[in-house]
């Protein structure tokens, strides 16, 4: 084992994946001689050949499409698209070609295929290299979205991913690259070779998708996170002193319910943090299944707290971001509720 | 500077309405035989004049004629007439089908089916299909069973599809026919994913793509041209020029350029044109471009020049956006009478014979249909479950679709 | 005042703008000289010549990406996307570009924009012709999303739609179009010209974006709804006996919170119904404000109805439509609760 | 049939890669003055060699030559001369301020400014152009204030923008600038739009669209040409093609195309490509253009052919992917040197007073970023408030906002 940054434990994921399986290639914008714009794939084209790992011409439409005709053909394409922002021009492909496939053609063409992408803010890259669009995927019945909190999940997740019959959108919280960033941007981040999810197993090991994972044990209130909102989470908890249980979800859908259903039942109260804009986000949703299957249980209202309902600024990036500021502030307020 | 006018928004007109006459008098037909044929590796920038003619083999006295003839057997020939005319009477039955209430929609290919019959037999096993809803003969003309195209059709319950999709958005992975998408254009670009599949593991399939004349306006269609030419992928990328999109002709599709051929031309893509009601033309064109691919010389772009006679689907009315006799007027002819009149005149087909091989197809149809029917129809009859609603989502039910499965209590 | 059709009222709307302002433009595949497929724009053409009324390319990307800069230039496009699952392509011109025009170039650039779309199910039309995407709007900021019930509030909507300063989507669901279906199937549909909201007034009016309609006073237990969903409603509350107040939403963003928390706290029971797949669906959101702003005042789990998680089925379309007999289990267990 | 071989994927390659001499052997420089100059309402297929050649004014000696000559008085050369060194200067101090951490990113136009700062100087007032981030000499040409520029940059409490947006994607409706889009090619087919609706109210101002080599792949971009060959849109959409899309080189965008004007090819819309490096030579092709559009002759295709000879952005290192050296050995020089080699060949220039110039938009500059930071800077001093975020995302501000307001205490 080894300490890995979240970068390099995704590159571990695609570089082990290629290794066993030929059908593996990868692809994307600037991806191949490069390595991408954060380096995800660095090395993959000099170790694999431009036949498994290459660059493409900018088109997001094209590299999900091309990838949904090879998916078919048998390959196993895991493909970056290089913002989450940028995913629009192919939502089209996604949606309406590689969730449905299976379905519409009984199973006579599959599409197993990740989309990789980089999400979340707190890197000063403004409205457009941002954005956490996970509820635009949840809501597509077809697709798994599955977004990582530290390398060793990131690993296993991706190589589920990859090894996934069906279309995986994987989403990388950009800000959790190189550590744990919990929103307090003005203090030096820890970085991934302190943390012990730091530590990346060797060769192939799978997380499986639809697996949540318990990152605090608490019994005063639950709170629901993933991605970077679980660090922020933890710290919240730690600097208002509330016995919190933080469940980070590693996969949205299939969504842990059972694991959400113990805890808010033991606990009576919940908080559900995410970095996209609240209304429609996927804390909606967790909202409503917490109340759906916990009402009895419930002793407070279950709040969420998210991304202001406003572009992702450039200046204001701290005023926009769920800090453990904000998420300290819900966590006392839901236990004195 | 000098002083300017006003501008004025140009927005493209047919050349007559409703009520009008029809008049082709503006499209060029170039001779039967007088397009050159170049080798399968010339360089696009050699023959970019074939994005502007159109590559012809029968002319009007029924010779096949000129450099792109004499590919096709007699045998072969009767197979494609045969083709041609079950496709037709296949249509026929289905939309009277439809009227009668057996299923929600059908869509037929009257005019057109030379273009999918004929490619078709350029294709080798292994090789996929791209295709829209107006590609049927590649299943025909592939000896696909029409009892299964006629219980997708019904939506019954044996259809293949279980219900879920539309009628006529067939799917077929062993006919090389990959499943139909209710969004137009977006196969396209997967058909040169599929071909760089092929080429990643040094396989010798090739896949070959299919878009109307109305649907080059969408994105894939660019996509499809760009990663095409720059991967050299292995396709074919087919162009079904049938000259209107529901309403609307194809000029708007098309604006200032010649031809939608020319499209390729921007990406060093050879592009040619074929008469699309001409099954040898149309087969001679096909395996040029098929040939190109299999031999790694990358992508051909192929514009099918042909007519759409019939309604775009059972949805509308033709009558209300060009006139009712336009069809007649289209200078290409009809692609079955062609073929039937090429035959005569070799001396392997007659008044009979034909005749009676309508009778015998009416028959096998008809014989099809009945099978079919019971199997059910939309409204009556076998279904597929509610259960089969739920699965296939994904390759393993999740928890939450199974939650829902159980309250609807299936 | 007469009685109109939806479509005939949606049309009304168009030409009632058209008339008065020349910067009204209409355009879409097959809008101009046919009139669309639903007939929506027929005669417009005729009366206000192609410069105003045109038939476009297949792209739906082209026609909203020409509609964001026609609106930049000052004019107020209506376009027409064909049925709403062919959004996708214009997805990315909606959400990173009309949704954020104003945001982004501090005012100097607007967006007064009405995207139209037929939505829902119920005409056999499959998977590719019966999509409700939209949550897939509400979760936008710089959108408003728009989805009438009947012809009089289409008109007044539609107006408002047109005349507001920022995008607006207007989605309509297609099974309203002829008359109040309310999911018995297998019955014959009243035509509008035996419902009151058939009526719809001459010239202009307005209803304005935001504002909610009670459609059923009760004290039983509140229903949510909005488009085809407000008949089933109406008659599920019939055929069951339960004394539920119908609320329809007819603007989902701005949403009228004020009348859904006013109704919820006097009933203490809510029911939420929409056609669209249930996960991350609007009824999350819903959901989860009625659960934050009536907590105290809720006897009973609020409940979802909505379409199942699958693909829009051809042949078992009313398996997949979630109908009276539907909504009314979920009013009797909602009051059973 | 025959047997095939194996396919093999096809995947462009540049020339060189790091550690390799740069070589641009391959890249044909015709001799300036050597490409007619049609006349603006010329046929698109008469002139269909134009997407093939290059435009240029400017010879090795300095001297400007050949039909697309004589357009520009010492006055207006002097000035552009002034844009393009004021831009160069801009770039300097504005990366030297994102390097003090003044800023979070910054984006330089090093040796492609003749492009932007030429091609403003066809417009008109009220025309508009649809920028990409590397059109700041839009901006510089038309005059607009260096100021607000960087109170953009460093998103300030003068910001124009409020802070809302990343440096450089600046917006002015005064200067006929569009507000730049963080997506690529989004604005390519709003460009179009905005042209129709000129034409839809029977003005006469024009749109121009710009795009990089690498963005053609977009969708926007195919929308854009299919709209505008339908609707003669009165615009004119540029390519830059710098050479680089970050990593990437332009083979992967172009393919097996031999040019991006030649993209236009098949929409009949006239293409050109351009010595992006001469001023004169982008000059007088945006006349040209420009020249159509207002005459309602439609859209015009105009690549420019340049070369990024800085980073793409501060975000990354050209060491990583392209030899250090390959900027010096671009065929096309420098446009800065080039046209200040022509002025002193006219003999309005001297070493002198290049020296003196330089030195007066140092001061310049240096007086406007004092004035700038006086206002602040990305993480000191003056800022845009928390409640500019709320504001603008509608014109009325609807309810659930203004609560999400209360919340955050503002
Ligand atoms: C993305 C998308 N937009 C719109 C439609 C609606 N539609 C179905 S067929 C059609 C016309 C297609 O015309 P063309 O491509 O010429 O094919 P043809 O029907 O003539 O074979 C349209 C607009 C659709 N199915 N998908
Ligand atoms: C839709 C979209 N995809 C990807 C990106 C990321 N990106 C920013 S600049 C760039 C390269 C653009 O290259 P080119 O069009 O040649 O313009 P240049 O930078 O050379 O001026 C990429 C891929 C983006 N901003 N938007
Ligand atoms: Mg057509
Ligand atoms: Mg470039």
């Amino acid at each position: 084992m080894a300490r890995k940054t979240m970068i390099e434990a995704i590159r571990d994921a695609m570089d082990v994946m290629m290794g066993r399986d030929d059908d593996v290639v990868v692809f994307g914008e600037d991806v191949g001689f490069f390595g991408g714009v954060f380096r995800a794939t660095q090395g993959l084209q000099a170790k694999y050949g431009t036949r498994r790992c290459f660059d493409t011409p900018i088109s997001e439409l094209g590299i999900v499409g091309v990838a949904v005709g090879m998916a078919a053909y048998g390959l196993r394409p895991c493909v970056e698209i290089q913002f989450a922002d940028y995913m629009y021009p192919a939502y089209d492909q996604i949606v309406s070609e590689a969730a449905r496939l299976r379905y519409r053609s009984n199973g006579q063409f599959t599409c197993p295929l990740v989309v990789r992408m980089p999400t979340g803010g707190g890197i000063f890259g403004g409205q457009t290299h941002s954005q956490s669009p996970e509820a635009l995927f949840t809501h597509v019945c077809g697709l798994k979205t599955v977004v990582p909190s530290n390398p060793a999940d990131a690993k296993g997740l991706l190589i589920a991913a990859i090894e996934d019959p069906d279309p995986v959108i994987f989403l990388e919280p950009k800000r959790l690259y190189n550590g744990p960033f919990d929103g307090h941007h003005d203090r030096p981040v820890t970085p991934w070779s302190n943390h012990e999810l730091g530590e990346v197993p060797e060769g192939h090991y799978v997380v499986p998708l639809g697996t949540s994972a318990i990152r605090r044990e608490g019994s005063a209130l639950t709170i629901l996170a993933y991605g970077s909102m679980v660090h922020v989470a933890m710290t919240a908890a730690a600097e208002t002193g509330v016995d919190a249980e933080i469940i980070d979800l590693r996969t949205l859908l299939p969504l842990d319910l059972h694991a959400i259903q113990a805890s808010v039942r033991k606990t009576g109260r919940c908080v559900i943090v995410h970095e996209a804009t609240l209304t429609s986000g996927f804390g909606a949703e967790l909202s409503a299944l917490v109340q759906e299957t916990c009402f009895y249980h419930l002793e407070a209202p279950v709040v969420r707290v998210a991304g202001w309902d406003t572009p992702y600024p450039h200046a204001q990036e701290w005023d926009y971001f769920p800090g453990p500021g904000r998420v300290g502030r819900a966590l006392l307020e839901t236990m004195a509720a | 500077m000098t002083e300017y006018g006003p501008l004025k928004l140009h927005v493209p007109e047919p050349a007559v309405r409703p009520g009008g006459t029809p008049d082709f008098a503006s499209v060029r037909i170039p001779r039967a035989g007088s397009v050159a044929r170049p080798p399968v590796d010339a360089d696009a920038e050699t023959i970019r004049d074939l994005a502007y003619s159109i590559i012809r083999v029968l002319n009007r006295d029924g010779e096949a004629v000129g450099p792109w003839a004499g590919l096709l057997s007699d045998e072969a020939l009767l197979a494609g007439l045969r083709d041609m005319m079950t496709l037709r009477a296949f249509d026929a039955r289905m939309l009277m089908a439809q009227r009668q209430g057996k299923t929600s929609f059908y869509m037929q290919h009257m005019g057109e089916e030379a273009v999918s019959c004929a490619f078709r037999t350029a294709l080798l096993p292994g090789d996929m299909n791209f295709p829209t809803y107006r590609q049927a003969g590649l299943l025909i003309a592939a000896g696909h069973s029409l009892v299964d195209m006629m219980c997708q059709i019904y939506s019954n319950e044996k259809d293949p599809l279980k219900g879920r999709q539309l009628p006529v958005l067939y799917s077929s992975k062993e006919d090389g026919f990959f499943s139909v998408s209710g969004n137009l254009a977006t196969q396209y670009i997967q058909a040169v994913g599929w071909a760089m599949a092929s080429a990643i593991k040094g396989d010798t399939k090739i896949a070959v793509a299919w878009i109307g004349d109305g649907s080059t306006a969408e994105s894939d269609f660019h996509a499809a041209l760009v990663f095409a030419s720059t991967y050299k992928a292995p396709v074919v990328l087919n162009i079904v020029n049938n000259q209107w999109a529901i309403s609307t002709f194809q000029g708007i599709a098309r604006g200032g350029s010649g031809t939608f051929a020319a499209r390729g031309l921007g990406f060093g893509i050879p592009a040619l044109r074929v008469d699309g009601n001409d099954y040898l033309a149309v087969h001679a064109v096909a395996c040029w471009a098929a040939e190109r691919a299999r031999r790694n010389l990358g992508p051909t772009l192929v514009e099918h020049v042909t007519y759409r006679v019939g309604a775009h689907s059972t949805s509308d009315d033709p009558a209300a956006y060009r006139p009712k006799t336009e069809s007649d007027a289209w200078p290409l002819g009809d692609p079955v009478i062609r073929l039937r009149n090429h035959l005569t005149r070799r001396g392997v087909w007659s008044e009979d014979r034909h005749r009676q091989t309508e009778a015998e197809i009416m028959d096998t149809i008809m014989a099809a249909q009945r099978e079919a029917e019971s199997h059910g129809t939309l409204h009556a009859g076998g279904r597929p479950s509610m259960r089969d609603m739920f699965e296939g989502v994904y390759a393993k039910m999740p928890p939450h679709l199974r939650r829902q499965r159980q309250m609807a209590g299936v």
